[in-house]
């Protein structure tokens, strides 16, 4: 598979003598695939996007689109598109006018300006909103605006920051099959930022984890959310349980977290048990409905549990958790780090 | 590789600068030198403060700093007392009235003080308010530009903080003095640096009310070294002008932050 | 909440400032348009009733349409110049990744300054041969002794009146540009929009309800200029820099012609109404908007 | 307040001067002696720097608001105002009981309809001075000024060949043209007829010689003569001005010329006669104790010692021909100074005002038509025929 | 159970003439619970809890707040709080100040008043912030402050318009746990205003649906995610797949439209099936991988069906979805109603 994106060493710090913000990022996007961005507020994920767009220049190290140096280019040359979070319409532009902008700025004759406007309008069902000025669109319609934008130019490679974080949540599941949608259907490559666990993983063929402008992991959500590289990621994506593991479980002297995922305990009894399976104990201190799930918080001791049960299951006051032994994930305590198992 | 740019925008407003401090160097030069030498172009050969104490010999000095300061804060302080409820009133509470209020303000905005400079000379010589302070205060006290001003501000305040003070039980009085004026300090100061400066720099509506020195103001102190008709003593008269300027300055310098804060315009006219 | 309460409130947050605009304000405004009707006689405390005879004599002296004429050319001469340069400084300041406060208070320092005393600078700056413009620009363009050119004088106090006034713009302007949202630059960026093309499509509009306000500063003080001539030229050479704010000075004190003042007031009320009405267009509103470029 | 009847004279005397420039140092002095010699009803001289015309504005509206001075300094171009406006009161009284025995030009001067209202001061005609060194430098003999206005011209060019400004005959506002309208046998105004003579042979040739002048550069044009003519002479870059002579002091501060004083030369064809103008004081107080007290300090003005001190500083007419030649008092003076004798012994005709508000436009009015016959915008004929016109307007509206 | 608060029939008009915002409501919020309001932007949430604050005036209708009529009280004679989305706190003013403020405005004096801030402020974690301006804040310290704001008079109700939908996720959880926390701990009554399903559901006693001025449903969150009066709710909590129903599922002659969670979706062959189970067979056109699930996008013809089944269940191309009879909802296809079944 092509890269469509190579991001070689990248270093970034905004004053000198400062720490700093990007350090040493290396990572490459595949042709016509999505790659997810995602990390806690602060880590570095839009600094990395502008300078990916030509926004801010790099303190060090070389970035290649289509295997091609851009490092030194102006944003326009570098054939990428960008959605902001904060959509970045011009106030004063109808719709029309804000999408045909990059094609105006391209000397584009108007007459083709018109037509692709239409055409990329049409994908994003915003055909009617053509005349209107943004103050007088809703949220999701404006962000629709800003991917119209983004996309007239047929980029090579489109840059998205957080594009649907500012929305309310029905527009934002509509927005992100829209989006997933669009890839599939022109194969364009996105690179995409969020800090929403459910964005990253049912829209992107890789996620990249950062933390503190490193990337702490990288590869395709399955396996990232498989084998979590620490309790950081462990606990950005699905929010596992991390709790100290108990004296039986600790290994080679050292203080070791067990991490296992709500969902993946069961209750005792109602599934076949195993010599090995992890099991705990305690009271029921809350449980929250979602739906068609239930989540108990069980308290053993110091320590408290989430659990994920099905919402008809019979529950008590008192519970046992089990779940089976390769589910149970072992992080150094001090690092946080994956043990090898 | 942004260094060129950059020198040049400098070079750009360095040349500016030529324009914009040209006036301002040259009355300091001055003031220091004796007139003679500023006749013949020897700026600080002799430095004095010969000028100064000719000043100060001359013009009641003491005097005009004196009411120059008292008419500046009387005016802002009473500005702020009645402009602040006026335009918190025109810019957050909805009545009968308000739509016209503020149209009303955009027309008395543009309106030109000396239209109407001659009725209020006319009923202060009246009621014997001419030659006091007062005169020069009292007319710019309800100031359609000082309460545009203000509530251009308390219109981009968040509406939930009013409406938090509401639910504390704060009244009228308590939120516009626990909540809008301490949250309006950039628009405050920046109205004190419009309404200081223009009653600092006052000239007109003084050379109308004002006949004798006891209540005049600083820019008589100058006027009085300018209007001679024998040879101009250069030399007092940028001593004066430097005088006259060097408060206000000092205060910008101080205020700045805030006052530019404060004028950042977001909303409308309305 | 009582609707009376509801009622009574806003009247007594605004009462004093009403009282104020009334008393300083409308009511002199209606005093005026009584007094352009009398013969007033200051010294004596006389009033005759003078029907419409101060408008004649008024109206057929050259004053009249001189300084009338000599007000909208001070105004043509100051307020675009203003807004212009205080818009350039601002976006060569803005553009600055070191120094802006530096120069902003260089450039704010005149509208710090009283305007009588740099009156006084100018007008020394402006003497004939032996001043600094006579000496630096004179061999340059062939102009001499501005303040004793009819055909220059005005030039001139246009030059000190945009000096003291553009700091303030600059700072208007500066504010605002700090305010223009960032992502809409980045969204240029990113669309090839380069210098021309990012000022006009993003820079202007949002720059909009500033150049309304700065508009109105410069015009209002364009309407209202007084003190540079009074310190300058005293309204001349030949009346060449008298305008409406002067000639009501020196009809109504120097010459002690209230009636005929009182009518001179008009012009600058009926003028003040003409420049509001311009900034109430259509172009205007757009621009306050931002939705204009 | 001075006017409340219960504190008639234990309140200081208030006098009003503006044109601090012109001998205020000397005006601050002789009231400051006054004051020292007698406590009773001590001077407080309110001065500024504005000109009389403004002065005397200032001072009649606050009369007017019941809260003016004791008493105002005026000049010719302000007395007739202070009189017509109904704020000077009659000072007959005060003169005689002074004992001083004035000149008879001085007494001419003021005497309006038979009654004087001021208490003068000085006397100041005007005078040509010129530029001793600027004068040797074009060739000229500093020992004989010219005498005639073609003299004059001619010496201009002289002086304007060095490279230097000639000489000013116009001034800034109607004191020189009065001069020469008289020196061809007209007047300005008559109070008494109240005919207007600016249309006159004289008017014509006044404003002719000012065209010339300037048309040949023989003349400067200065449009705010006050600041430019005076300090382009006391830079000693102008040769000749004709002026007061009473800015003498102000002339002489700078040092840096050697000033010469003769008589104005007279129009071609006419007589030699100076304008005088008189600097005094109108009482303005209707309290008669406070008149009382303010007519006591004013007689300190025409003492012989203050008249001596006057004129030393002034080079003006003393009020009292007696002192002139007297040791004890000027002889000395014009001794040292023998120009001064000259300018003394000069005809005068007083230097008259239009009545009420109307001098206050038509003295901006003339100074327009100068600037703009000295521009050569209009011819002299023309520019005097419509000055007369405006000014008949004037006074018409009066 | 007590009502802490009646709304009667209250209705809205912003400006005669024009459509009400509010449209005949009538709700009761129970004493110690937290309701919550949920709905589409522009519903009238906010409009609402305005109106109980005080902060407006109904059109028509009465308000009891604890059986006393406040219709006409000022807000602060309501003995009611509020927390706002946008924080509202006075920026010239320190946290303590802030929190101190409606003690103040009530006369109570400084030493109590300090006191009972330093008590609240204990409680929300923000005891060593009290002296820092509002500025110098993160947004879920900001939150904190104006929750402590709200406390500190003990208001009989507490409002919350929104808390958190400001704040990034990890944030948002962390302080819907301490609120939840807090309200069992001092038994507060709350009416809770959000758009967050999963707030809605995980915290309240009883959610209120609204949809354009009126309420949809209202009950036990349980009960509304069991049966949903509307496709609006539906839709608006769990995310239910609504389809026409095929042809043999109709009814009555009219049109129908059925409904069936992702989650209560098996594949055929892995559970029990019954004689009456709803069957759709279709292609795989998406799969996404949701942490320990996988939502199928399956296409049955011109109709898209989700279904969340377990991340490791084995697939094909070829999908079988089976959902047992008393998990499908039938609503009228016109008007959107739950038909009685
Ligand atoms: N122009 C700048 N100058 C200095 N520091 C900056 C600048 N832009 C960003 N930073 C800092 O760099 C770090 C990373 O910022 P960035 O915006 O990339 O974070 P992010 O991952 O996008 O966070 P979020 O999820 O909140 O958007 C932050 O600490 C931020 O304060
Ligand atoms: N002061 C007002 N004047 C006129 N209309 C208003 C006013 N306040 C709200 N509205 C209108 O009332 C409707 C309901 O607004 P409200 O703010 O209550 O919605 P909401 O449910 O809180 O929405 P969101 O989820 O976006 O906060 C909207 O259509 C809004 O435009
Ligand atoms: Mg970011
Ligand atoms: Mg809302």
């Amino acid at each position: 598979m092509s890269a469509a994106l190579t991001v070689q060493s990248v270093t970034k710090t905004f004053r000198p003598g400062e720490p700093r913000i990007l350090d040493d990022i290396t990572l490459t996007a595949d042709a016509g695939r999505i790659t997810t961005i995602l990390g806690e507020s602060g880590c570095g994920k839009t600094t990395l996007l502008r300078i990916v767009a030509g926004l801010e220049e790099p303190s060090s190290g070389r970035l290649l689109i289509a295997d091609r140096d851009v490092t030194r280019l102006a944003p326009v040359d570098r054939d990428v598109a960008m959605v902001f979070q904060t959509f970045g319409l011009y106030p004063a532009k109808t719709v029309a006018k804000n999408i045909e902008f990059p094609l105006k700025m391209a000397k584009v004759a108007p007459a083709e300006r018109r037509t692709r406007a239409a055409e990329v309008a049409a994908i994003m069902h915003i055909e009617h909103l053509m005349n209107r000025l943004p103050a007088e669109l809703s949220g999701g319609q404006r962000q629709r605006v800003g991917i119209c934008r983004a996309l007239v130019r047929r980029p090579r490679l489109l840059l998205m920051d957080e594009p649907l974080s500012a929305l309310d949540p029905k527009l934002r599941n509509e927005l992100r099959t829209e989006i997933v949608a669009l890839q599939r259907a022109i194969g364009s490559t996105i690179l995409y930022v969020t800090h929403d666990q459910t964005e990253a993983m049912t829209m992107s063929d890789t996620v990249v984890v950062m933390r503190g402008g490193r990337i702490e992991q990288a590869g395709p959500p399955d396996k990232v959310f498989a084998r979590p590289a620490s309790t950081y990621v462990a606990e950005f994506l699905g929010n596992m349980n991390l709790n100290p593991a108990p004296d039986v479980e600790r290994a080679g002297g050292y203080a070791e977290t067990v991490g296992i995922r709500p969902e993946h305990f069961g209750l005792a009894g109602t599934r076949p048990a195993a010599e090995d399976d992890f099991v705990v104990s305690g009271r029921l201190e809350r449980c929250e409905l979602l739906g068609a799930d239930r989540i108990l918080h069980v308290r053993a001791g110091e320590i408290l549990w989430r659990a994920r049960v099905d919402a008809d299951a019979p529950i008590g006051d008192e519970i046992t958790l089990v779940a089976s032994r390769d589910q149970v994930h072992t992080f150094d305590t001090e690092t946080g780090a994956r043990r090898a198992t | 590789m942004k260094i060129i740019p950059q020198l040049a925008r400098h070079g750009l407003l360095a040349l500016g600068a030529v324009y914009v401090l040209g006036p301002i160097a040259l009355m300091l030069l001055s003031a220091f030198t004796p007139t003679d030498d500023i006749l013949a172009g020897r700026y600080l050969a002799n430095l004095t403060l010969g000028n100064f104490v000719e000043v100060a010999e001359r013009v009641p000095l003491a005097l005009y700093y004196r009411n120059s300061i008292i008419v500046c804060l009387g005016t802002f302080l009473l500005q702020v007392v009645v402009c602040v409820p006026a335009a918190y009133a025109l810019a957050r509470l909805r009545f009968a009235g308000r739509t016209v209020g503020v149209w009303l303000l955009g027309l008395l905005i543009l309106l030109p003080f000396q239209v109407i400079a001659i009725p209020i000379y006319l009923v202060f010589r009246n009621v014997g308010l001419i030659d006091t302070l007062p005169a020069l205060i009292l007319p710019f006290v309800g100031n359609a530009f000082a309460i545009f001003l203000l509530r251009q501000y308390f219109v981009s305040l968040p509406q939930s903080m009013f409406d938090a003070a509401r639910i504390d039980g704060a009244g009228t009085l308590a939120v516009l003095l626990e909540i809008v004026v301490p949250s309006s300090r950039p628009a405050i100061t920046s109205l004190g640096v419009f309404t200081i400066t223009a009653a600092w720099n006052a000239y007109f509506w003084p050379s109308f009310v004002l006949t004798d020195q006891s209540s005049a103001t600083i820019p008589f102190g100058v006027i009085s070294f300018v209007n001679s008709d024998a040879v101009t003593d250069y030399g007092p008269q940028m001593a004066m002008a430097t005088l006259s300027v060097l408060p206000l300055l000092a205060a910008f310098l101080i205020a700045q932050r805030q006052f530019i804060r404060g004028l950042a315009l977001k909303g409308q006219t309305g | 909440m009582s609707d009376a309460r509801n009622r009574v409130v806003p009247m007594l947050l605004i009462g004093p400032a009403a009282l104020g605009i009334i008393v300083f304000v409308i009511a002199p405004l209606i005093i005026v348009l009584a007094l352009s009707l009398f013969r007033v006689n200051l010294i004596g405390g006389t009033m005759t009733f003078a029907g419409l005879d101060n408008f004649v004599t008024e109206l057929q002296h050259p004053e009249f349409v001189t300084s009338i004429r000599n007000t909208v050319t001070y105004g043509l001469l100051t307020v675009l110049p203003s807004l212009a340069l205080g818009l350039i400084v601002a976006l060569a300041i803005n553009g600055l990744t070191r120094g802006q406060g530096f120069w902003r208070s260089v450039y704010f320092l005149p509208a710090a300054t009283t305007l009588v005393a740099m009156s006084a600078v100018w007008r020394w700056m402006f003497r004939p041969d032996t001043g600094v413009v006579d000496t630096v620009l004179g061999p340059l363009f062939g102009l001499r002794d501005w303040l004793g050119d009819p055909n220059l004088a005005m030039g001139a106090i246009a030059i000190v009146g945009i000096w003291h006034q553009f700091g303030l713009i600059t700072v208007l302007y500066l504010a605002a540009l700090g305010t223009v949202p960032g992502d809409q630059y980045d969204s240029a960026a990113i669309d090839g929009a380069r210098d021309w093309s990012r000022f006009w499509h993003v820079t202007w509009p949002a720059l909009g309800p500033t150049t309304v306000f700065a508009f109105a500063v410069t015009a209002s003080s364009a309407l209202q200029a007084y003190d540079v001539i009074a310190a300058m030229t005293a309204g001349g050479p030949l009346n060449s820099t008298t305008t409406l704010t002067y000639a009501i000075w020196s009809r109504g004190v120097h010459f002690f012609d209230i009636g005929r003042a009182a009518v001179l007031s008009l012009a600058l009320l009926a003028l003040s109404i003409l420049v509001t009405a311009v900034q109430r267009t259509g172009y205007a509103r757009r621009l306050e908007a931002g939705a204009v470029r | 307040s001075p006017d409340s009847t219960a504190s008639t004279t234990d309140s200081p005397v208030i006098i009003v001067s503006g044109q601090s420039a012109q001998n205020g140092e000397l005006l601050q002095q002789l009231f400051d002696d006054y004051n020292a010699a007698n406590a009773a009803a001590p001077v407080t001289l309110q001065m500024s720097a504005d000109t009389d015309v403004d002065t005397a504005q200032k001072a009649l509206v606050s009369l007017a608001s019941g809260k003016g001075p004791d008493a105002v300094r005026v000049t010719n171009a302000t007395y007739q105002t202070m009189i017509d406006a109904g704020a000077a009161q009659p000072a007959d009284a005060c003169l005689t009981e002074s004992g001083a025995e004035l000149d008879r030009r001085v007494l001419d001067g003021i005497a309006v309809d038979g009654t004087s209202y001021q208490v003068p001061w000085y006397v100041t005609p005007n005078a040509l001075f010129y530029n001793d060194d600027l004068f040797v430098k074009a060739g000229l003999d500093p020992d004989k000024p010219p005498t005639t206005m073609s003299e004059f011209h001619e010496a201009a060019k002289a002086i304007a060949a060095t490279g230097a400004a000639g000489g000013t005959a116009y001034f800034g506002n109607d004191y020189n043209f009065q001069g020469y309208v008289a020196s061809l046998g007209g007047r300005v105004y008559d109070p008494q007829t109240k005919a207007l003579g600016i249309d006159s042979p004289g008017g014509t040739a006044a404003f002719d010689l000012f065209a010339t002048m300037a048309g040949d550069g023989s003349s400067p044009v200065y449009s705010n003569f006050f600041a430019e003519a005076n300090e382009a002479f006391a830079a000693g870059k102008l040769g000749m001005i004709i002026t007061s002579a009473s800015g003498y002091p102000a002339l002489k501060a700078s040092g840096k010329v050697s000033i010469r004083l003769a008589p104005v030369p007279t129009m071609d064809g006419g007589k030699q006669v100076a304008v005088s103008s008189t600097n005094g004081f109108v009482i303005t107080t209707k309290d008669p104790a406070r008149q009382r007290a303010v007519c006591d300090a004013l007689q300190t003005l025409l003492s012989p010692e203050a008249v001596t001190r006057t004129v030393a500083a002034t080079a003006t007419i003393p009020l009292l021909p007696s002192v002139a030649d007297d040791p004890a008092y000027l002889a000395d003076v014009y001794e040292k100074n023998p120009d001064w004798v000259a300018v003394r012994e000069q005809q005068t005709t007083p230097w008259v005002s239009l009545p009420g508000g109307a001098h206050a436009e038509y003295s901006k009015a003339y100074v327009d038509s100068q600037l703009r016959v000295l521009r050569r915008e209009t011819p002299a004929a023309e520019a005097v025929t419509s000055l007369q016109a405006a000014t008949a307007d004037l006074l018409a509206a009066q």
